[in-house]
């Protein structure tokens, strides 16, 4: 229990600091950094929950796989320069800021009026888990989420044809300005991809 | 836990680490004394006894030599790729047992560092880690050369990553368990080595390639990137990319060996029974360790492109249908008994081969027919 | 016996039996696409075709379906609700092939990948009818979005590479929010089943605030996928970009699917926390339906009219979905049967009218359209009739379906507000009428004069006469669809 | 549970705690005198820059890593499936098969398109568009 305890509270400010970081960081690579931080850390808080097959495989896919499909856009694009962004929506900032603390404080009221800050395993943990977890997790996902298993490999296939589709393009991107003048302009939408974040739902 | 075990467990590790460190001293010179013997050179003879020294010498020369930051690097990322590239090297060594322990102070102490349950994942993940050495310190060192290394070489070894982790399920499925220890319990009567050959090949294959020795040691490929990804390292940091690439020569092979070639296991007399194991381990180790060091002596570097298509090409349409057919050759005799299925897993076995040949011919047919457009 | 059933769930394929052809479609088409040297756009239609059909046909056999309701492992639900939605989804997608298969070929563009990628979206769609898990239903939303995105991105104009980009970064946020009520629903009931989680909380041993987060986080996973307000934001720049074809296909497509998947889990699991859900579900009808209406009439360029159009035609269903009875199911049905051959019908006429490449979306393009082809142009008309919701069009009982149903439940001020909102919204639709017979050319663009698309596009054109004037006809069968089994 | 891990900490420390001091003991020991041509990029003589400007690298590292993830989730499944295999029984080799085999499909596709060919000369953005042009036709 002690051991759970310390190592909850070592990760979880770390987890949280370098999500925040990762958000604060001009440079993208340095926020890519901070985010493989962060996955590591919540692998690491998987392990406490009891997981240990999930934080392998947080370790293996996360951090392992996709960070280094991250990487590889950033150089590849080189967003290497520290860009600098502008924000078009004034405020929008601070009403991201203000949804995301209602949200947070939303979840946390939800669970604390719910179950409580539970300090336990829930009942019948230890037996599902018997055996082994990635062995557990093996007679779940094999048996009674069969489907689902299956279905994940047309997932699977339409990534990959996505992939390979996306990347086979081969014009060269037209400056986007130049498009606007082909285009007629709207007078009632800004149509600027960043407008959405405003109203980024409390839920 | 007291303060006995506490002590244990410090020492162990403590023991460990630098059992590996003096390891990969030694295996430098055991590489260059062996790579002097197949052409027939003396290799180095001047530190120590037969230059039994040299990688020592070669550390300390490192250690006191200047470090360039070049103006352009990315400080905090350029000072600490050296380390994220050792850190995963030393971890994934933490699960193998090395032999099967002693009784201290009427305290058991395993040889291992960690048993973890999920043993064989954390070899993946930590191998999976060590991409980022590589592409960290290309990218942070703020020149071309580097860069294109880097890229390179993380590509190479994700390619070859899907291969490695084909190979260790198909361990799996015989052990029925991520544990290591259990892996080994496993083998008392056949070696994995035996029924797994396929999957052993294709472990030593995508082990070389993930080390990036020789003939996939693109990423270093002097001859067009200078040094690959530590080009604009020097000093000490240097030594710790030098010190990673040993330490996962070291680890690759004693994964292989406990996978495969039956971990500690050897026959041995009742006399000092702790220590036999750890000898048929590192006998185990050195030997695949040779065979390494044998093929760095004979092949020649790969094309990189033929590097990839052998990766993407051969090694992972094997590898699954390897799995698959394991999996029918353990689970068809539970339900149609052994006789048609030892039949059937022979006709199987055909045609995997089968098909492997003509994948392989496919793949250098269309190379040829494509190569020159 | 006994090891026998541990080892694995009874396997009752029946109730996937579409999903099942339609993968062996999708496999064979895309294996077809790829490995044939030389490739036959028409073969590979035909083969879709082929097994759209084969989906269909098993679609209408489990009809009589008399297994267990719920099979796989409680995964997917065998109801009628789900044979009909997918019907709906079947037709659109033999339709939409026929269209972009004609897109692209006049084009001059070769996309082998539209077959199965259309194959795969309807997979996906047809799957998360049915799905009775919220695992799978979020498995389903992500082989869809997935498929989507990438044909979006199939034609090579920036505008669809941008289209799809927006369309990607806001579906894969929405999809974090739709995992996160999952995750809830789990965290208040210990179960994903839909079925499971309704009688948890049916029982009071659920955790009603943990649930009512989840339906708050869910709403607004599936707010995104309808395009209801304020998740709308990417459905303009998607319907514009994309190819006109790809947009007749999800504009009618992906309502029909997640109205259905969003139908199925508000009425099923969350059946007992109605009384709290229902707000939420109308104001999201009320505010999508007032900003798409007003929002329309500013447009000048059709794909994006129309694309408000159906951000307003959302919310009208969403009317019938806060209703939250049978009625409400059964008017949302028809108003989702109404709207997707209409808007299917709309942009391929679009399609056809706009020229070679769609340089030619604007408004003022469409001048005098029933000069140089009355034919689009009566077309045209009967389906902004039907939008508006004119008798004697689908458009038209549907709305009135909807609004009743609503009345019905108690909710007189959403119905107001959505008859306020069709006033409205016929303003811009009697405007583009105006252009196409009124006033005289500006631009001369050439219709495409194919008989085949143009085929395609009167078959949905035939189905809102016949909605129209003969609800009767499908009205039976929905009310006996209508009923979701949990 | 988490006291199987400790050792592993104590080995990460330690490996850490190994580098973290040779760096700074190397830094206080070695030399230090730095130049403008020590400290400029490896460059034969070229004007050296932070990054190529303008030349990126070919799309098709960003197409590897992207099925690098697709093949990687695949095998990440495999490893409950096969510690578990043998009481999942022929219904647990089924499943796998069509599992492995969908993902197949997709695999044969990719190479197909040629997604797994490396030797396609796509470095000089002027040839980009040809060799476009002739996959496209062929």
């Amino acid at each position: 229990m002690a051991a759970d305890w310390i190592v909850f509270w070592v990760c979880a400010p770390i987890s949280i600091g370098s999500a925040i970081a990762m958000l604060l960081q001009r440079n993208a690579v340095h926020a890519a950094l901070f985010l493989i931080v962060n996955l590591f850390t919540v692998a690491v808080l998987y392990l406490v929950l009891g997981a240990p097959f999930l934080f392998a495989v947080q370790i293996i896919v996360y951090a392992g796989a996709i960070m280094v499909l991250f990487l590889f856009v950033i150089m590849l694009l080189g967003v290497d320069r520290e860009e600098r962004l502008v924000e078009r929506l004034r405020g929008q900032r601070t009403a991201a800021i203000l949804l995301g603390l209602g949200v947070v404080g939303e979840v946390v009221f939800a669970i604390r009026a719910g179950v409580g800050f539970s300090t336990r395993a829930p009942a019948g943990f230890g037996a599902a888990n018997g055996g082994g977890n990635p062995q557990a997790l093996g007679r779940l996902l094999f048996r009674a989420y069969f489907l689902p298993f299956e279905v994940t490999s047309i997932l699977l296939m339409v990534a990959a044809v996505a992939a390979m589709v996306l990347a086979r393009r081969r014009e060269r991107p037209v400056a986007s300005a130049e498009r606007r003048a082909q285009e007629p302009i709207e007078p009632s939408e800004p149509s600027e991809p960043s407008e959405p974040r405003e109203e980024e739902p409390v839920g | 836990m007291d303060w006995l075990d506490w002590l244990l467990l410090a020492a162990r590790v403590v023991v460990v680490f630098f059992v590996l460190l003096l390891s990969v001293i030694l295996l430098v010179w055991v590489e260059r004394k062996v790579v002097a013997d197949m052409q027939t050179r003396k290799g180095p003879m001047r530190a120590g006894p037969r230059g039994v020294l040299v990688s020592l010498a070669d550390g300390i020369k490192l250690f006191f030599k200047e470090g360039i930051t070049p103006a352009l690097a990315d400080r905090p990322v350029y000072l600490i790729a050296p380390i994220v590239s050792m850190l995963p090297a030393f971890l994934a060594f933490a699960v193998i047992p090395f032999g099967t322990g002693v009784t201290l102070f009427g305290r058991r102490v395993p040889f291992q560092i960690a048993d973890l349950n999920v043993g064989i994942l954390w070899v993946l993940a930590m191998s999976s880690m060590m991409v980022y050495g590589i592409v960290l310190a290309g990218w942070s060192s703020g020149s071309n050369y580097p860069l294109l290394g880097s890229i390179r070489s993380s590509a190479q070894m994700i390619s070859y990553e899907v291969g490695m982790a084909l190979a260790l399920v198909s361990v799996l499925m015989y052990s029925g368990h991520l544990r290591m220890t259990q892996i080994v319990a496993a083998q008392d009567r056949v070696w994995n080595v035996v029924p797994q050959l396929p999957a052993f090949v294709i472990y030593l294959i995508a082990g070389l390639a993930e080390t990036n020795r020789p003939p996939f040691d693109l990423p270093e490929a002097e001859t067009e990137l200078v040094a690959g990804y530590h080009t604009e390292y020097s000093g000490i940091k240097f030594a710790m990319f030098y010190l990673a690439e040993y330490l996962n020569t070291v680890t690759v092979a004693a994964i292989a060996t406990t996978l495969f070639l039956g971990g500690w296991r050897g026959p041995h007399p009742e006399h000092l029974a702790w220590l036999w194991p750890i000898l048929w381990f590192v006998v185990k180790v050195l030997a695949i360790i040779y065979a390494y060091i044998w093929i760095r002596a004979t092949l020649p570097r790969f094309r990189y492109d033929r590097l990839m298509a052998f990766g993407w090409k051969v090694l992972i349409p094997f590898g699954l249908v390897w799995v698959l057919a394991t999996g029918a050759v353990i689970v068809l005799p539970d339900v149609y008994g052994r006789r048609p299925v030892v039949i059937g897993a022979a006709a199987v076995l055909a045609v995997v081969l089968l098909l492997s040949l003509l994948w392989s011919a496919l793949a250098r047919r269309r190379e040829t027919v494509e190569a020159p457009s | 016996m006994l090891g026998q059933f541990l080892s694995h769930p009874p396997v009752e394929l029946g109730p996937i039996g579409p999903e099942l052809v339609l993968a062996g479609a999708g496999v064979l088409v895309l294996l077809g696409g790829a490995l044939v040297r030389r490739r036959q756009p028409r073969a590979l239609l035909l083969a879709s075709l082929a097994g759209l059909t084969g989906a269909a046909v098993v679609s209408v056999s489990l009809w009589r379906w008399r297994g267990h309701a719920t099979v796989l492992g409680g995964m997917v639900q065998a109801d009628r609700f789900a044979v009909v939605a997918r019907l709906i989804l079947l037709g659109v997608a033999a339709l939409a092939l026929v269209l972009g298969h004609h897109y692209f070929e006049r084009l001059g563009e070769e996309r082998p990948e539209f077959y199965p990628l259309v194959l795969f979206t309807t997979l996906g769609m047809t799957l998360i009818t049915a799905a009775a898990d919220l695992i799978l239903v979020f498995l389903a939303l992500e082989i869809l979005s997935l498929s989507l995105y990438v044909l979006t991105a199939l034609s090579r104009r920036l505008a669809a590479v941008e289209g799809s980009m927006k369309y990607f970064l806001l579906g894969a946020f929405s999809s974090a929010f739709f995992l996160y009520g999952v995750a809830m629903a789990y965290g208040a009931t210990g179960s994903t089943h839909l079925s499971t989680i309704a009688r948890s909380l049916a029982g009071q041993t659920g955790n009603q605030a943990l649930a009512l987060a989840a339906v708050a986080l869910l709403v607004i996973g599936f707010g995104f996928k309808v395009a209801a307000v304020p998740f709308h934001m990417w459905t303009p720049d998607v319907y514009q970009g994309a190819p006109t074809a790809v947009t007749a296909y999800m504009s009618a497509a992906t309502k029909v699917a997640a109205f259905a998947a969003f139908l199925r889990v508000l009425m099923t699991s969350f059946q007992p926390l109605t009384w709290d859900w229902t707000p939420i579900v109308w104001g999201l009808a009320v505010a999508t339906m007032i900003v798409g209406s007003v929002l329309a009439i500013a447009q000048t360029d059709i794909k994006r009219m129309l694309a408000y159009s159906s951000i307003a035609h959302a919310g009208f269903v969403l009317v019938g979905v806060s209703a939250a009875t049978q009625e409400g199911i059964q008017s949302a049905l028809f108003y989702l049967l109404a709207y997707a051959a209409t808007i299917l019908g709309a942009f391929g006429v679009v399609m056809l009218a706009s020229g070679r490449g769609e340089e030619h979306t604007s408004l003022g393009s469409y001048a005098g359209l029933c000069r140089r082809s009355p034919l689009l142009a009566g077309l045209m008309s009967l389906f902004l009739l039907s939008m508006a919701g004119i008798p004697p069009t689908a458009g038209f009982i549907a709305k009135v379906n909807v609004f009743r149903a609503a009345v019905d439940a108690g909710h007189w001020g959403v119905a107001l507000v959505g008859v306020l909102a069709s006033v409205v919204a016929a303003f811009f639709y009697i405007r583009v009428m105006v252009l196409m017979y009124m006033q005289e050319p500006l631009e001369d663009v050439e219709p495409d004069p194919s008989i085949v698309p143009r085929l395609a596009v009167a078959v949905p054109a035939l189905l809102t006469l016949l909605f129209g004037v003969f609800p009767g006809l499908v009205l039976g069968l929905l009310e006996r669809a209508s009923v979701l089994r949990w | 549970m988490l006291s199987e891990y400790l050792p592993i900490v104590v080995l990460a420390a330690l490996a850490l705690a190994f580098a973290v001091a040779s760096l700074v003991v190397s830094s206080l020991l070695r030399p230090h005198r730095p130049t403008p041509a020590k400290l400029a990029p490896y460059e034969c003589g070229i004007e050296p820059q932070r990054l190529p400007k303008g030349e990126r690298f070919p799309v098709k590292f960003y197409v590897l890593a992207m099925l690098f993830i697709v093949f990687d989730v695949e095998t990440i499944f495999l490893f409950p499936w096969a510690v578990g295999f043998r009481r999942l029984g022929l219904f647990g080799l089924v499943e796998m098969v069509v599992f492995i085999g969908l993902v197949f499909v997709a695999y044969l596709y990719v190479w197909r398109e040629g997604g797994l060919d490396w030797n396609e000369p796509v470095r000089r953005s002027g040839e980009r568009e040809q060799v476009g042009e002739a996959l496209r036709a062929g």
